[in-house]
């Protein structure tokens, strides 16, 4: 399977919190035994509510924090702290919050700079301006916004400058984390268009994360779909929308508010929320919620398993 | 809440060890020979020098000397004042009260007028009322305060003769004190005019020193109050119907109260270091006087021992502020 | 008789850089019991027009209108303290930002029964059984201990209901919600607006709904207004808008949605929002619209009449003219 | 978005800084004095020490008994008032510029340091920093000025130690709360290093608060080190320094007002310019209270 760009294997990540001078410190397991592929020019999509892990995902696949156990590796090359610096022009990150992502101190242009400074040494500073104004214009920024500051753009123009700053080292993987979710529904349709003919003209490989099924139904190849920190459901986009095997999958595709007044359906009502990830329960994390739990479910950890669309449960759907 | 205790208490542990490691320092940083200065005494002779080094364990490592200092310390031994010859702990205490009532007599003075003038400010933003009072409080705060004494006598002991220029109390009345307080052993001496006195001579000083920490305290009453305002739950309180009585009264300035407080604790070391400049000028027996002038005796030990005990008070009073902290944080309080 | 009626609504902010008009002539009508969507991306004001209603607007804001009656009386001729009988009891709001909108310094049981004090006169016992019935109704678990809790210790759903508990507390006859879902998860989403329709169409009070989410209005609203920039451009049922828009920018924005998109790239709105300083002088979507031509550049665009879905555009979309 | 917004932050800035009417009066007032103190010995008619027997304690010149040739009066030696108030100005100046660039730039790296440190060295840097803080300001500049000798010098040198810790607490305060933003990291997955996040993605963003607390070091400084001087503690006599000139007069005090007024009334003038400023530029700083 050399065909994979990005392929990581028992992702775990736990944070210790508190703790302190008094108690022992507790364990957060925000992310917890993740594997999965992607092949080059496709899109991974993932999903799941706040506190499911998916941001804490994107955070060890952009090298900003080593995974607690399992591997990752980037065509073929295995991911070690120690590797960060060379890898870095590999996977790049776009964040939700256009506001928060760009330095207010900086203008666009040293923004776009930055990681050519960093990185790119031999570079003289006439090459990296020729580079910045040509990223500039592939992601459809004008030239004489190069000398502006953040704050005088819209959310939209500020997720561009994002989104250009990210494709600077031409990266192969693209870790998109919410990108359209702070964004009004006129200007996401640009950015996600942007995005798409982005993957086209450079080949690139996105691992996107959102909440937003409509958005990821109309983006993803493959659908990875994440509860407590651990993956419940992947597979194939038309089989993990069409035919859902995981309760909770169909539970969130039934919550998700469908723009058509014709078709008022019945929802699933789940009762409760998220358990604390403090103390994630022995069994299926989604047992409390679960209409159709056993007291199986509550003592034991179903394992994702099957071939192409995988299911965490015991109970799943269509069989 | 028992943790968050336990935290606050331990960490004025190390804080209260490099307090005094800074004031045992202190002693080695002197200008000429600690002994010759400690021991107070001219004309040493070579044996008497060397009976004195091992008298104050000179000779010892300075772990060792600390330690002893420390444990001295620990049992309120913080050594003799050369110039009256007496413990530097019961001078201390003989003189604290006078401090300790002029300091309450401020805060008091500054919290009565300044929490409720930074309320009203921050309820009529922009109004004619907050903009003069906001600048009222500036002028406060930039205010030098030892001249702003010197006016103070200047009109109303010098001009106008309603208040005495300096002490505690008249020359008129003598009696023994019992708490301290003159406000309190006035009273109970039972001398008619007595208490009269005490409350004139406190007047100049306590506005003196009230002055900074009132003009700090309506002004972080406002900013908190104008920060709470624009919070969501007080719009939410407004969308109740509560009259703006209740919204600004109880919702807001509750959870305003709970930035003003830490500012009045830290007032209190503005306080102290204010007191130093309002005893002085109004000759007012207290222990910042009693530190200026030990300072120009070069009367070390006790130099020594009341950084070390002003300190240590400065301390106390943060962390009972922090305590007091968490209980009208309900985040705090609340957590298990 | 409509239950709500405001008439020509306008709200403008007092800047440092000049006076910035957030609504502009707004006209909203709701009957009893009526769900009434207000649609709108971010800028369209349509949380203020109800935020001035409510007389919740900072003092930087001028409200005028023409008309702005609830239930036959004239809020615009009320004393505040009048006004304050209304506010809380017959109408009442709920905000995006639960976790936020509950104070931090006092108890969930406090902050419910504070209004059944001020509006019911209730006493202490009255006020305690009739917290504990609206902890019920609003599907919290566990009542009896949450009432004594304070507002940190629980999740953004769980002060979401608790905020709904707190608006339906007096029983009102028209609660508005802005925003209720938009800071909670989808499953949680769901939860509570299955609870503010049953709650709903169990006391027979009108709802406003204030949301940018065209799903929710589709699932919940009976009548939606579409707001852009100030300004409402479109009001219809929910049905015929959805089929059959007549506003060039609510088509664009349905056409927007991922789900209905039929190619892999989506149709876009080119262009953002006119903001305090480039308001154009005619149409105020001319510049993004597809079919705009020198008429809507320069002249504001007439209110259409109700069949053509009180839209304010020269050029109305969809059937016969 | 406003037109002014389209320029850079400083103009930004002014644009806001210029809404408050008592800080442009302030920076104005700040602008006099910082002139007058670079050029003071052009401006003061008399050599501050120069002592004129035959005229001592001349009342101001509009006062009955006043002369104009000393307008602002003279001191109990004789020295005219005006020049040695002028001359003051320079020693204000030169306390509020040693003691902020010290205290700041101390400050301000102690303060990075512990923000990016592990839990061990920040927890170290901020005890000792409580340490510090837990004496009263004047009382610990009082001390070390006594134990190096009183001095104008060791009165900035003292000065500048007790107002470092306000720069470490803060300084540190923003950097825990701009390390976590997404545009630190941000510049981390562009390959960023320490150095690099710590002076030149976070700390522009740390300024705001910093240049504040500068201007109010400024006045602290000021009225702190005219307090030693009046103390005795500070510069010296003849020096005229404000405080120092009020002690010299303290025994006139019912006799001869203007030998107690005007220094004061300096020392307030100035201050208060400085504290005017100082909260035009927290409003212009501060974007939460920026009206949009």
């Amino acid at each position: 399977m050399s065909a994979a760009v990005l392929m990581a294997e028992g992702l775990s990540r736990v944070y210790e919190i508190g703790g302190g001078l008094f108690g022992k410190p507790r364990e957060i397991r925000a992310l917890s035994d993740v594997s999965f592929e992607i092949a080059r020019g496709r899109t991974l999509a993932v999903v799941g509510e706040s506190g499911c892990g998916k941001s804490t995902l994107a955070r060890v696949v952009t090298m900003i924090e080593p995974p607690s156990a399992g591997r990752f590796a980037i065509d073929g090359t295995d991911v070690t702290p120690g590797r960060w610096a060379g890898l870095r022009d590999a996977v790049q990150i776009v964040f939700q919050d256009p506001y928060g992502s760009l330095n207010p101190r900086q203008r666009i242009s040293a923004i776009l700079d930055e990681p050519l400074k960093i990185n790119r040494k031999s570079l003289s500073r006439a090459e990296r301006e020729a580079k910045v104004r040509e990223v500039m214009a592939l992601v459809g920024l004008r030239p004489e916004f190069h000398d502006r500051y953040p704050h005088m753009f819209s959310g939209g123009q500020r997720q561009r400058i994002a989104i250009a700053r990210a494709l600077m080292l031409e990266p192969r993987v693209l870790v998109l984390d919410e990108p359209v979710s702070a964004l009004d529904l006129s200007v996401q349709s640009q950015i996600l268009n942007l995005l798409m003919e982005l993957q086209e003209r450079l080949g690139l490989t996105y691992l996107f994360i959102s909440h937003d099924l409509s958005v990821v139904r109309h983006v993803c190849d493959e659908v990875m779909v994440m509860y407590l920190g651990r993956a419940v459901e992947t597979g194939a986009k038309a089989q993990v929308f069409d035919s859902p095997r995981h309760p909770y999958t169909l539970a969130l595709l039934s919550a998700t508010p469908v723009a058509d007044p014709a078709r008022r359906k019945e929802r699933i009502k789940l009762t409760g929320e998220l358990p604390s990830p403090l103390d994630i329960p022995l069994g299926c994390a989604f047992a409390a919620r679960c209409w159709k739990a056993q007291d199986r479910c509550r003592a034991e950890r179903p394992d994702l398993e099957g071939d192409g669309h995988k299911v965490a449960c015991f109970f799943p759907e269509g069989g | 809440m028992i943790r968050y205790l336990l935290a606050r208490l331990l960490t004025f542990v190390p804080t209260f060890l490099g307090v005094t490691l800074i004031s045992f320092a202190f002693i080695r940083v002197l200008p000429g020979d600690p002994i010759i200065v400690m021991a107070g005494e001219r004309g040493l002779t070579e044996e008497r020098y060397a009976e004195l080094v091992t008298q104050f364990g000179f000779d010892k490592p300075l772990p060792v000397q600390f330690w002893t200092y420390l444990t001295g310390v620990l049992q309120g031994d913080l050594g003799v004042s050369y110039v009256t010859k007496r413990p530097v702990w019961d001078e201390f205490f003989a003189l604290f009260p006078a401090t300790l009532e002029l300091s309450l007599c401020a805060i008091v003075f500054a919290i009565a007028i300044g929490l409720p003038a930074g309320v009203i400010a921050a309820v009529n933003r922009g109004k004619l009322f907050d903009r003069a009072l906001m600048s009222t409080a500036l002028v406060g705060y930039s205010m030098p305060i030892f001249w702003w004494a010197l006016l103070l006598i200047i009109v109303f002991s010098g001009n106008l003769g309603w208040t005495p220029v300096s002490g505690r109390m008249g020359l008129l009345y003598f009696f023994e004190p019992v708490t301290g307080f003159m406000l309190i052993d006035s009273v109970l001496s039972g001398q008619s005019g007595a208490f009269g006195s005490a409350v004139r001579h406190l007047i100049l000083p306590t506005i003196v020193l009230g002055t900074i920490p009132l003009a700090v305290i309506a002004r972080q009453t406002r900013s908190a109050m104008l920060e709470v305002l624009s919070e969501d739950y007080i719009r939410t309180a407004r969308a109740k119907g509560l009259s703006p009585l209740r919204v600004n009264g109880l919702h807001a300035l509750r959870n305003a109260m709970i930035p003003v407080v830490t500012v009045i604790g830290l007032s209190v070391g503005t306080l102290l270091a204010g007191a130093i400049l309002t005893e002085t000028i109004f000759s007012w027996p207290g222990i910042g006087k009693w530190m200026v002038d030990s300072i120009f005796r070069r009367d070390y030990p006790v130099v020594q021992g009341g950084l070390l005990l002003i300190a240590s008070m400065v301390m106390v009073v943060n962390l009972t502020v922090d305590i007091l902290y968490g209980f009208i944080n309900p985040k705090i309080r609340a957590r298990k | 008789m409509a239950l709500l009626s405001i008439r020509n609504l306008s709200v403008e902010f007092a800047t440092a850089s000049g006076s910035f008009r957030a609504v502009d002539a707004i006209d909203v009508t709701v009957d009893p019991g009526d769900i009434l969507a207000i649609v709108g991306e971010s800028g369209s004001g349509k949380s203020v027009s109800m935020l001035a209603l409510m007389g919740l607007l900072p003092w930087t804001a001028t409200v005028t209108a023409d008309e702005m009656r609830f239930d036959g009386k004239d809020l615009r001729a009320m004393t505040p303290r009048t006004r304050r009988r209304i506010i809380g009891k017959d109408i009442a709001m709920i905000f995006q930002e639960p976790m936020s909108s509950l104070n931090p310094c006092f108890t969930v049981g406090f902050q419910i029964k504070e209004g059944l004090k001020k509006h019911l006169g209730l006493d202490a016992r009255a006020r305690h059984a009739r917290a504990l019935e609206l902890m019920e109704m609003v599907g919290i678990p566990d009542p009896v201990r949450r009432l004594s809790a304070y507002p940190h210790q629980m999740s953004g759903g769980m002060s979401q209901r608790v905020m709904i508990a707190m608006a339906i507390a007096c029983r009102p006859r028209l609660l508005i919600a802005d925003e209720p879902t938009t800071a909670l998860d989808v499953t949680i989403q769901a939860q509570i607006l299955d609870l503010l329709t049953a709650l709903q169409a169990e006391t027979g009070m009108a709802l406003i709904l204030i949301t940018h989410d065209m799903g929710v209005v589709a699932e919940t609203a009976r009548r939606v207004s579409v707001q852009y920039a100030g300004q409402k451009v479109e009001e219809q049922p929910v049905g015929p808008l959805f089929a059959t828009p007549h506003h060039p920018y609510t088509s664009a924005l349905l056409a927007a949605l991922p789900e209905r998109a039929t190619t892999r790239l989506l149709p876009t709105i080119p262009g953002v929002v006119p903001g305090q300083f480039d308001r154009p002088p005619g149409c105020l979507f001319a510049p993004r619209c597809a079919f705009a031509d020198a008429t809507c550049q320069n002249t504001p665009p007439p209110v259409q009449p109700p069949a053509k879905g009180l839209v304010r555009c020269h050029y109305p979309l969809g059937g016969p003219a | 978005m406003s037109v002014a917004l389209r320029q850079g932050p400083l103009a930004e800035f002014w644009y806001y800084f210029r809404e408050n009417r008592g800080a442009v009066i302030g920076l104005w007032v700040f602008a006099a004095f910082a002139f007058v103190a670079l050029f003071a010995p052009l401006l003061a008619p008399y050599d501050p020490t120069q002592q004129f027997r035959q005229s001592v304690l001349l009342p101001p010149a509009w006062i009955a008994g006043g002369d104009w040739a000393f307008p602002l009066g003279t001191d109990p030696l004789g020295r005219d008032m005006l020049s040695r108030l002028i001359h003051g100005a320079r020693y204000s100046f030169f306390v509020g510029i040693v003691v902020v660039v010290v205290a700041a730039s101390g400050g301000i790296l102690l303060g990075l340091i512990a923000g990016f440190s592990p839990r061990w060295l920040d927890s170290l840097i901020m005890r000792l920093m409580d340490v510090i803080l837990a004496f009263p300001s004047l009382l610990l500049a009082l001390v070390l000025v006594a134990i190096l000798g009183p001095s104008l010098t060791n009165a900035m040198i003292a000065i500048a130690l007790v107002l470092q810790p306000h720069y470490v607490r803060l300084t540190r305060a923003s950097v825990l709360s701009e390390r976590t933003r997404d545009y630190v990291v941000s510049a981390r997955v562009a390959g960023a290093r320490l150095p690099r996040l710590m002076f030149v993605t976070v700390l522009p963003n740390c300024l705001a608060p910093i240049i504040v607390q500068a201007a109010l070091s400024f006045s602290t400084a000021i009225l702190d080190a005219a307090a030693l001087g009046f103390l005795g503690m500070g510069a010296q006599p003849p020096t005229p320094e404000w405080g120092t000139m009020l002690a010299e007069a303290r025994e006139f005090i019912l006799r001869a007002w203007w030998v107690v007024t005007f220094p004061g009334v300096a020392i307030l003038v100035t201050v208060l310019a400085i504290n005017l400023m100082g909260d035009g530029l927290r409003d212009a700083l501060d974007p939460k209270l920026k009206r949009s």
